[in-house]
């Protein structure tokens, strides 16, 4: 089974409190700020490794970016994937339609069965990319799929819906899968594990290397600008130490009656 | 500037909430750029469907067929793109749901127009779509505008547009839909409803939700002990179900259960949007979490900028205190 | 990977699994082993620990989530070596971690640990703060970056971003400074002293960290080493040297120590109380260190200091160790070690649990308050009994 | 759900039942040869109370409860032959009452020797109990279960002798006390009431003791152990007999053992003394060493190899180590004294033709009234023949004690049935009926003293 892995560097802004814009407003300052593989696509990595230490086969992990984003293949690598490709170009707050027909003009030159991408990534989190890529490919496609059972030609998923329900389904190969958080758990990478994979060298791509042009690409939608949310009605803080604050709480709860 | 489409999405026999809010929004976005709303059904039996989107919109195209009974993406795709070559509407405007992940993508490629997801504002000014998106999780908002096209499609944040009286009655146009194809490549093997097993949260009157920040299965007990010093169950957010710390049907928000209780204590929860959908219907609204710009801190009554750790061993004696007096 | 090229295939067999490693040294109780405490099921015994390892690798048994936390609720505390009996003893410990890094390597660890270990790759620290946040405990110090002073004062991941850990550091950097005693820190540049992280298993993230800080040390010409904590002092005492890090290394509580004796550090102010002093295991049963912090206990006038049944090589694990102060696979009941230990101090009638160690310190004063026994027992670090000995606030 | 797992869960926590493939690998050995068999449950009780829930819930649903000390038994005792419920009883660890004046301590069943003995020794100096030497997490209900003997052997006999009071219970869930405790008094004597004692000896196939009065004795002040050793082993038999009249010694043991070579083949004794003066200790050293053993010291046929102070815990797991292989069983029998000899040269003969160093040990019980005889085979664990071999020593070893006319103490199932064969028929006839009574259901650690086929 060929399986192939779209994978997105992120900024770990989880423990970040205060973001800021940089000067061109359309960028988050990133000094300070650490990165890492975007959560919904190690689960992605994780299942298309499973996938292939069941059925055998092999796994291509592909990003689009520049130099800096090599780290995250060096861990998909580590992860278990058997090579890696970079297509150098930044496309951060691109529009998707461009990054979907980049990364479907690679994929189309490789052997796929299994396309898996995450579901949505945590910092733009449009969740557009992997269905686009999947229509353009001309391929079935499911997304926010929270369960997968990979046969020889198909493979049984289930996807997520509202209210706590799901829907099955069954899909012949090749087809296209946006990966849902929940659906395993991660392994973890080990130093060791990245050392080995430095020795493995990386595909890199130009535009011109898969046949497009800049002229080609012609965005649809354009990001104007960036803003911090204006800080509108907040809680009502309870300061104090611990002691004091816990004690106030109560008392409103009390208050309320909670209790 | 031509007509506004909104695909309206039923569940389980009912309109979804986020349709009706699509539908005014909608509304309100038709009598500013002074044009037509369509609104657009697709069932196996649409009458009921079509006579209530008939009050917010000019038309409602009623799309019928045998095979329609379940929403399904394909055949989804299919309809809205003809209806759309046909009509040629400026917007297609539907909720941010779990079909629209599915359908808004593959459709904006077949028709080659842009696509903004889970927007929590959408404005025309001066005839340009101009759409406001919330990223790194809740921190910045992002501000697009299209290039021109004579078609967008957009979909709204679940909870962000609210639902105006609807007061019109639009003319029902039923169309029939034979579908020809069999989707052979993708069949839907129906529902997997999740069985209620112990407790049912959405009854709960008080509920004390955990996020990740909870760090460890062991400390869901103190959780669980807050709940019970307020006579209330434990409830959690999605990483706290990932992780395997709590079972599903714990779970609040989009992908869980949507709760109305008299208070919801969340501890060391991050407040992304998809959880605070959930349980924005709360009577009154405690938040506990050390990360002062959690976006948590925007719904919430109260708050407490602290570690869990610290401030829920001592609540819990204040409450016992409190009860004891 | 099978049992066969596993380092220590030919030594695991050995446990007889005969029960000596629950006991203390001094037989006071049946559970020192601090997963055996907390668990009191024989897998968690360093013994069934040992047995399960061998099954495990020899294919009897498969890997699970529960074998895991089994495996990662082994703090390293260092009780099964001084107490068993066999000559295979001085290699408990490395079989267990071998066998950590045997998951590690595989990617399948507890989710807590794999947290851990992720943090300390991308920031250097456990807890996953920036590393540009490593500094600020020292804010309204005039604790100074190093440059060229005597000693380093090294202070660690837990000093440098736990609240209740940073008033220690700032306390203890006030106690030099009063002795005028030449030291620098590192500031945001400090990174993890990898003590857990080697005890965790993960090898080559652990030589990575040693390496980086050796040149940093190097760089900075540093000779003299203080640390605030024990784990960094057993790391940069036993492990550094091996890759060429070898630097003048002390516990804080030996330089205390000296400074009293020496007359640099005035403490006869005193004050009343009764003191019990908990032994940290990486100071005590790793590196022999049982007498300084009781050294400078006493040597302040008014201080009473009375011992627990379980002291020095007897000493029971908080529980804090192998990472375990925030994997924390040893919490959430009464028979988590460290609140064990807090009854244990409050029992004998001490109104102080003297800590020397960040992470113990964390502990108990969790322990404390879940026992809920705050009016009577107070944690205090010993820089911070000498800090008010000294009339330092 | 696992319905059983559920009631259990109920009984004694959550966080105290385990069907953990891993929990459900360690609970099916023990530490010597026996083959493993796994429970279906492990299960750690804190009160007599949970382990009468667990007991009802096994009769109810039919499935097998095995009991479990420290479990050092080395006989196979505690390994769950048919699955179902293994009882880690260590949890049920408090000591109850020391009554200094009656010399006597109740504690639960799953105290171990350790903290028996660092619990008197602080606070209770002058009371000692009979510590039987194995390893410290021995427990002291297990050990009187199977008649186990200590280091006050000499003087007070078996272990199971010192029992003033049990509270056991019953295959069918009731709790019973024997003893002066069963009418409300103080735990200070078994008898005279009715003698119920049918659960000692019976490999814990009759009930679950909880709560145990066991006699404390005198801590003198000095104890210690004087060394004898000689080249004939035809002496030993009268020199323990000769020991036994002084009445002066707390234990003998008498011992060979081939590691290391420069003692192989000699017999060795150790003789502990105890004495609250000087003057005390002087007389029984004299009486002992001069008068006692003087002639045989003086022959030549023996010698003295000193006295030192203070009793530290042998470690006997240390002859686990001797082959590096972790492992070691030992049959114990009851035997006549003066078969010491005889015991001693079959002893090396079979552990010579198993290519295991041979390590006899004869224990005095009572004035020379038996002795506790063991043969200890060592193996190495990650080698299959060494365990087959120490596995066959072990066998012949079994038929060896009843030829030679002694009984198996605390046999496995191999001995068992050397033992039940050669039962006088209207004894077993009994034993059946009062296993019969006492666990219809047959949930008791099945397989264990299959009297009742």
């Amino acid at each position: 089974m060929d399986i192939i892995a779209c994978i997105k560097r992120v900024p770990d802004t989880s423990e970040a409190d205060a973001i800021k814009i940089d000067g061109s407003q359309r960028d988050i300052q990133k000094s300070g700020l650490a990165f890492k593989i975007n959560d919904w696509d190690e689960y992605a990595l994780e299942a298309a490794v499973q996938i292939k230490e069941k059925l055998g086969g092999t796994l291509t992990a592909v990003t689009v970016g520049h130099q800096e984003w090599n780290d995250i293949l060096r861990r998909a690598l580590a992860m278990g994937a058997d090579t890696s490709i970079r297509i150098d170009r930044d496309v951060a707050s691109e529009d998707p339609h461009i990054v979907a027909l980049i990364l479907k003009t690679v994929i189309q030159r490789l052997p796929h069965d299994l396309v898996l991408f995450g579901a949505q990534s945590e910092d733009f989190g449009s969740g557009q990319l992997g269905a686009m890529v999947a229509e353009m490919l001309g391929i079935p496609h499911a997304t926010l799929v929270v369960s997968l059972e990979a046969g020889e030609n198909k493979v049984h998923i289930s996807r997520e819906l509202e209210a706590g329900t799901l829907e099955s389904y069954m899909i012949g190969l090749p087809a296209l899968l946006t990966i849902h958080t929940g659906i395993n758990q991660p392994r973890y990478i080990s130093l060791g594990g990245i050392k080995r994979a430095m020795k493995e060298e990386l595909q890199v791509m130009s535009l011109n290397d898969l046949g497009l042009s800049v002229d080609m690409l012609v965005p649809m939608m354009k990001l104007e600008r960036l803003e911090l949310p204006l800080q509108g009605k907040g809680a009502e803080l309870i300061t104090g130490t611990p002691e004091e604050a816990a004690e106030q709480l109560a008392k409103t709860l009390k208050g309320a009656g909670i209790f | 500037m031509s007509s506004i489409f909104v695909m309206a999405e039923h569940r389980n026999q009912a309109l979804a909430d986020i349709s009706l809010q699509m539908l005014s929004k909608g509304r309100q976005l038709a009598d500013q750029a002074q044009t037509e709303l369509l609104a657009v059904v697709i069932a196996k039996d649409t009458t009921g469907y079509a006579e209530e989107v008939a009050k917010w919109a000019d038309r409602v195209i009623a799309v019928k067929n045998d095979r329609l009974e379940e929403p399904l993406a394909e055949p989804y795709q299919k309809i809205l793109a003809l209806l759309t070559k046909e009509r040629r509407p400026k917007i297609v405007l539907m909720g941010h749901t779990s079909l629209a992940m599915d359908l808004a993508p593959p459709l904006s490629v077949e028709l080659e127009v842009p696509l903004a997801t889970d927007c929590t504002d959408i404005s025309v000014q001066n005839g340009d779509v101009i759409v406001t998106r919330s990223i790194h999780n809740g921190k910045v908002n992002a501000i697009y505008s299209f290039a021109p096209c004579n078609t967008v499609i957009i979909t709204g944040r679940v909870g962000e547009f609210p639902i105006e009286e609807g007061n019109r009655h639009g003319q029902i146009e039923e169309i029939d839909f034979p579908l020809e194809e069999e989707f052979s490549y993708k069949k839907f093997e129906g529902y997997v409803a999740q069985e209620v097993r112990g407790v049912d949260i959405t009854q709960a009157e008080v509920l004390v939700s955990v996020g990740r920040g909870i760090k460890e299965k062991e400390n869901i007990e103190m959780a669980q002990q807050l709940a019970e010093a307020l006579g209330g169950e434990v409830s959690c957010s999605r990483p706290v179900v990932d992780y395997g710390w709590l079972p599903s049907e714990r779970q609040v928000g989009l992908s869980g259960k949507t709760v109305k209780p008299k208070l919801y204590l969340a501890i060391a929860v991050s407040g992304a949007f998809q959880h605070v959908v959930g349980m924005k219907s709360a009577k009154m609204t405690v938040a506990i979490n050390k990360d002062a710009g959690a976006p948590i801190f925007k719904v919430a009554d109260f708050g407490i900028v602290d570690d869990l750790f610290k401030i829920v061993p001592i609540l819990i004696k204040k409450i016992a205190e409190l009860k004891d007096r | 990977m099978t049992l066969l090229d596993y380092k220590y295939a030919d030594t695991i067999h050995r446990c007889f699994r005969c029960g000596y490693c629950k006991f203390p040294v001094n037989w006071m109780d049946v559970n020192n082993c601090p997963a055996y405490a907390r668990f009191r099921m024989e897998t968690y015994s360093c013994g069934g620990r040992l047995w399960l390892i061998r099954a495990w690798l020899s294919g009897e048994i498969d890997w699970s989530n529960h074998l895991a936390e089994i495996l990662y609720s082994c703090t390293a505390c260092k009780n099964c070596e001084v107490k068993c009996p066999l000559r295979f003893n001085v290699d408990i410990l490395n079989m267990i971690i071998a066998a950590k890094s045997e998951m590690v390597e595989s990617g399948r660890i507890p989710s807590s640990v794999k947290e851990f270990l992720e943090n300390i790759q991308r920031q250097g620290n456990p807890y996953g703060h920036s590393r540009v946040k490593r500094g600020e405990w020292m804010e309204g110090t005039e604790i100074e970056p190093y440059q060229g002073h005597d000693l380093l004062y090294y202070v660690g991941c837990v000093g440098s971003y736990d609240d209740r850990a940073q008033e220690v550091a700032r306390m203890l950097g006030k106690v030099l400074q009063k002795a005028r005693v030449s030291f620098g820190v590192l500031g945001n540049d400090e990174n993890c002293d990898g003590n857990e992280v080697s005890k965790l298993g993960e090898e080559t993230l652990f030589e990575m960290l040693v390496e980086e800080n050796v040149a940093q040390f190097k760089k900075l010409g540093i000779q003299k080493v203080v640390t605030l904590s024990p784990h960094s002092y057993n790391a940069m005492k036993n492990d550094y040297p091996r890759f060429n890090g070898s630097f003048d290394v002390m516990h804080y509580t030996q330089l205390l120590k000296s400074l009293i004796s020496d007359g640099r550090l005035d403490v006869s102010a005193g004050f009343d109380a009764v003191v019990t002093y908990h032994d940290p295991c990486f100071l005590g049963r790793w590196n022999n260190e049982y007498e300084a912090a009781r050294n400078v206990i006493t040597a302040i006038p008014g201080i009473q200091l009375i011992e627990m049944e379980r002291n020095r090589d007897s000493t029971l694990c908080c529980g804090g160790g192998g990472g375990n102060f925030y994997i924390d696979l040893l919490g959430g009941s009464e028979r988590s070690p460290a609140r064990i230990r807090a009854r244990e101090a409050h029992a004998i009638g001490a109104r102080i649990l003297a800590v020397a160690c960040p992470n113990c310190l964390t502990m108990f004063e969790d322990a404390v308050k879940a026992e809920g026994l705050e009016e009577e027992l107070v944690v205090r670090d010993v820089s911070e009994i000498v800090a008010e000995a000294c009339g330092i606030m | 759900m696992d319905s059983i797992r559920q009631a259990l869960a109920e009984i004694v926590g959550e966080e105290h039942v385990s069907t953990h493939p891993e929990e459900l690998y360690i609970y099916s050995f023990d530490l010597g040869t026996t083959e493993p068999h796994r429970p279906d449950y492990a299960v750690s009780p804190r009160t007599t109370e949970e382990v009468q829930g667990i007991v009802k819930l096994a009769n109810k649903e039919k499935i097998p409860v095995v009991p479990l000390g420290g479990g050092l038994s080395l006989a196979g005792i505690a390994v769950p032959f048919k699955g179902g419920i293994c009882l880690d009883l260590k949890r049920m660890d408090s000591i109850i009452e020391v009554n200094e004046k009656a010399r006597y301590a109740v504690v639960e069943c799953g105290v171990s020797q350790a903290r028996m003995c660092s619990y008197l020794e602080k606070h209770h100096p002058s009371l000692t109990h009979s510590e039987p030497g194995a390893p410290g997490s021995a427990t002291v209900g297990g050990n009187i279960a199977i008649h186990g003997q200590g280091d006050l052997a000499q003087p007070y006999g078996f272990n199971s002798d010192m029992v003033n009071g049990l509270e056991v219970v019953l295959p069918t869930g009731e709790v019973c006390r024997f003893g002066s405790c069963a009418i409300g008094a103080s735990w200070f004597t078994l008898h005279p009431l009715p003698d119920l004692g049918l659960f000692l000896g019976w490999g814990g196939t009759t009930g679950i003791i909880t709560k145990i009065s066991l006699r404390l004795f005198p801590r003198k002040r000095i104890r210690g152990v004087g060394l004898f050793v000689v080249e004939d082993e035809e002496l030993v038999p009268e020199i323990m007999y000769k020991l036994t009249q002084t009445q002066m010694a707390e234990d003998i043991i008498a011992f060979s053992q081939a590691i290391p070579p420069l003692v192989s083949g000699v017999q060795h004794f150790t003789i502990n003394l105890a004495a609250d003066s000087e003057k005390e200790l002087e007389f029984k050293q004299e009486i002992i060493w001069d008068d006692t053993l003087g002639e045989y010291i003086r022959s030549g046929a023996g010698g003295f190899l000193g006295f030192s102070r203070g009793l530290d815990r042998p470690a006997v797991s240390k002859t686990s180590d001797w082959r590096k292989g972790g492992g070691f069983e030992y049959v114990g029998s009851i035997m006549p004294i003066e078969k010491y000899p005889e015991c001693y040269r079959r002893g090396r003969e079979i552990s010579e033709r198993h290519g295991i160093p041979y390590t006899v040990l004869g224990r005095c019980i009572g004035i020379a009234h038996a002795m506790m005889f063991s043969w200890t085979y060592a193996f190495n664990r990650a080698d299959a023949e060494t365990v087959k071999q120490a596995r066959e020593a072990l066998h012949e070893t079994d038929d060896l004690v009843l030829e030679l006319g002694g009984t198996i103490w605390k046999p496995g199932l191999y001995g068992q049935k050397l033992v039940i064969e050669r039962l006088d028929p209207n004894t077993l006839n009994l034993m059946k009926k009062v296993k019969q009574l006492l666990d219809p259901n047959g949930i008791m650690n099945p397989g264990n003293w299959e009297v009742s086929q």
